[in-house]
């Protein structure tokens, strides 16, 4: 019989190999039947005692259950030989083996970590006088400049997200479509009222800010773009004067 | 009682350990013996290191003792430190320099402008390390200076030549369309005339 | 050129700064000398500290040096101060270290095989206390993670380099030369007894 061990089984191998050596068996010659048995035994009893018996240790009692039968059965061709096969307990001893001599190894370790335990190493005395002129190494690579910027392009992209929608609220009549109208009837008036050269200031709404002025250039722009009428700025930061589009009746 | 050689070994090892000078009364507590007898192992480990020339040497600082390097092999402590540092770009200039990378050549205020943020000091940085360079100036108003990657920014970062830079969707809304009608310049004129 | 007397002192004041095992190709750069002599210089201090019964002593990992406290001091430096003790290891983590440091490097499903029960939490656990690092991938199929011992690994069991992993018999080997040497203490398992 066995004693039962408190303490937790690192897994089925160490189950395993705690019963043969309870039962002073050889891994290389186990009684089968007698070993699951005792097997499933201590199984019924970790659960008795609500020790979580995790999935391994079923599998295992699985292939003891099979090998057991497979064992008692008789192994005889049709002409009454017994066939001579590998022993079913070989691939299942040799890993036993295997893990014997891990925890052989395990425990040599821990005698190693208790006596390396009393020896300490001391941290790093501080350098920082002798590192304010150093020899620079510049750290580069293509995938840190790429990471950089995806970084940064998704942070852009993020603020310009929230900034369009504020805008959007802010400005909702503002668009370039509706500045265009606005300005393009400006103009016809003034054209109407005989003026042939309107300073650019004079299509700005009133009380007009940074904002309207960028909006109002912007749309600008496009209406020479779509040849609505001509500009000129005589010097750098020099007052824009707008003129008829001069070729438009020859374009259309 | 602990003999002199295990005494003067354990002060050795508590020297070593606590980083800064250890009090003679400390010592003497811990090793359960005498102040002056403590004291005089202190000074026998001393000259045992001074006149073994050892690259450790034992100072005493009013009545306690630490350890203390060699200050003539100060120059060894110097090359050991110095290849140790390895300086890294911050993000702030990878995104300058990507942007210069990919819109090449480019004035400070485009940069400025797709950045959203002021980045003259960024390109100073960048200049020194020889990762740009002034390719000369724009022929828009205000002829401010150009930027563009040197032959130092390619081998830094592994590319062959600019065509190695990664073509990634997300890159293509800031690399340069030739066809493109640049109003960047113009833009700040209307900011400045407004403000006037 | 330096003196052999000059180098080993740099090596003190060196080792002393770094805090960490100095290497011999580092030392080497810096004395401007061989490897291998300033190798025999280490050696040779190693020694001179052992043979004096200094508190502190030169320990070698793979191919480095570094001072640490003598091992039989420990009660000076708990008296001292209280170190910061690394919790010891459980068994799990130990038969998966004695795995790992066997058979490097390794896969998690070879570590699993050989215990009979998942490891995962366990490996985890190594890779937190930087006793295994991951190697790289295996070609097999999946291309699973492969782990290997570190350099922590040496210093916590004091082995010079993996070389030094003491030999241990197959079971299979043990159970055929019984008489060779005594593992019935360490297995738990009278292979003697079991020969009937």
């Amino acid at each position: 019989m066995y004693k039962v061990r408190i303490d937790k089984f690192e897994g089925p191998f160490d189950l395993l190999v705690y019963l043969l050596e309870n039962a002073r068996m050889d891994i290389y010659d186990i009684k089968v039947a007698e070993i699951t048995e005792q097997y499933i035994e201590y199984l019924k009893e970790m659960e008795e005692f609500n020790l979580e018996v995790s999935s391994e240790f079923i599998v295992l009692a699985a292939v003891l259950i099979r090998m057991k039968s497979y064992m008692l059965l008789p192994r005889v061709t049709d002409t009454g030989e017994v066939m001579i096969e590998e022993d079913p307990r070989a691939e299942l001893a040799g890993r036993l083996s295997e893990y014997v001599r891990i925890k052989k190894i395990a425990t040599i370790l821990k005698d190693r970590e208790e006596a390396n335990y009393a020896i300490y190493e001391k941290p790093a005395e501080d350098m920082s006088k002798y590192l304010d002129d150093p020899d620079e190494i510049l750290l580069a690579s293509e995938d840190q400049m790429v990471s950089a910027f995806i970084l940064f392009l998704t942070k852009k992209r993020k603020v310009e997200e929230v900034t369009k929608r504020y805008q959007s609220v802010r400005r909702e009549k503002d668009s370039i479509e509706s500045r265009i109208s606005y300005m393009v009837k400006k103009l016809e008036l003034k054209f109407k009222e005989g003026k042939g050269r309107i300073p650019f200031k004079e299509l700005l709404p009133d009380d007009a800010d940074k904002y309207d002025v960028t909006l109002s250039f912007m749309s600008l722009l496009s209406m020479i773009k779509q040849q609505t009428c001509d500009a000129e700025q005589d010097k750098n930061f020099g007052p824009i004067t707008i003129t008829r589009k001069e070729t438009q009746n020859v374009q259309q | 009682m602990y003999s002199n050689k295990t005494m003067k070994s354990a002060l050795e090892t508590m020297m070593f350990m606590l980083g800064e000078p250890l009090e003679v009364k400390d010592a003497a507590q811990i090793l359960e013996s005498d102040k002056d007898i403590v004291r005089g192992l202190f000074k026998e480990l001393q000259n045992e290191y001074d006149q073994e020339g050892r690259g450790i040497r034992i100072r005493q600082i009013e009545d306690s003792f630490g350890y203390v390097t060699f200050a003539e092999n100060e120059i060894f402590v110097e090359k050991l430190c110095t290849p140790v540092r390895v300086k890294k770009l911050s993000q702030a200039a990878l995104e300058v320099l990507a942007i210069i990378a990919y819109r090449q050549p480019v004035t400070r205020s485009e940069i400025d402008s797709i950045r959203g943020i002021k980045s003259e000091r960024v390109i100073d940085g960048l200049l020194d390390k020889d990762l740009i360079e002034v390719k000369g100036r724009s022929e828009g108003i205000g002829r401010p200076l150009i930027y563009a990657t040197t032959k130092e920014f390619l081998k830094k970062f592994g590319f062959e030549s600019l065509k190695d830079l990664p073509e990634v969707a997300e890159y293509e809304e800031l690399r340069r369309n030739p066809d493109e009608e640049d109003f960047s310049g113009q833009l700040s004129i209307d900011f400045n005339d407004s403000e006037r």
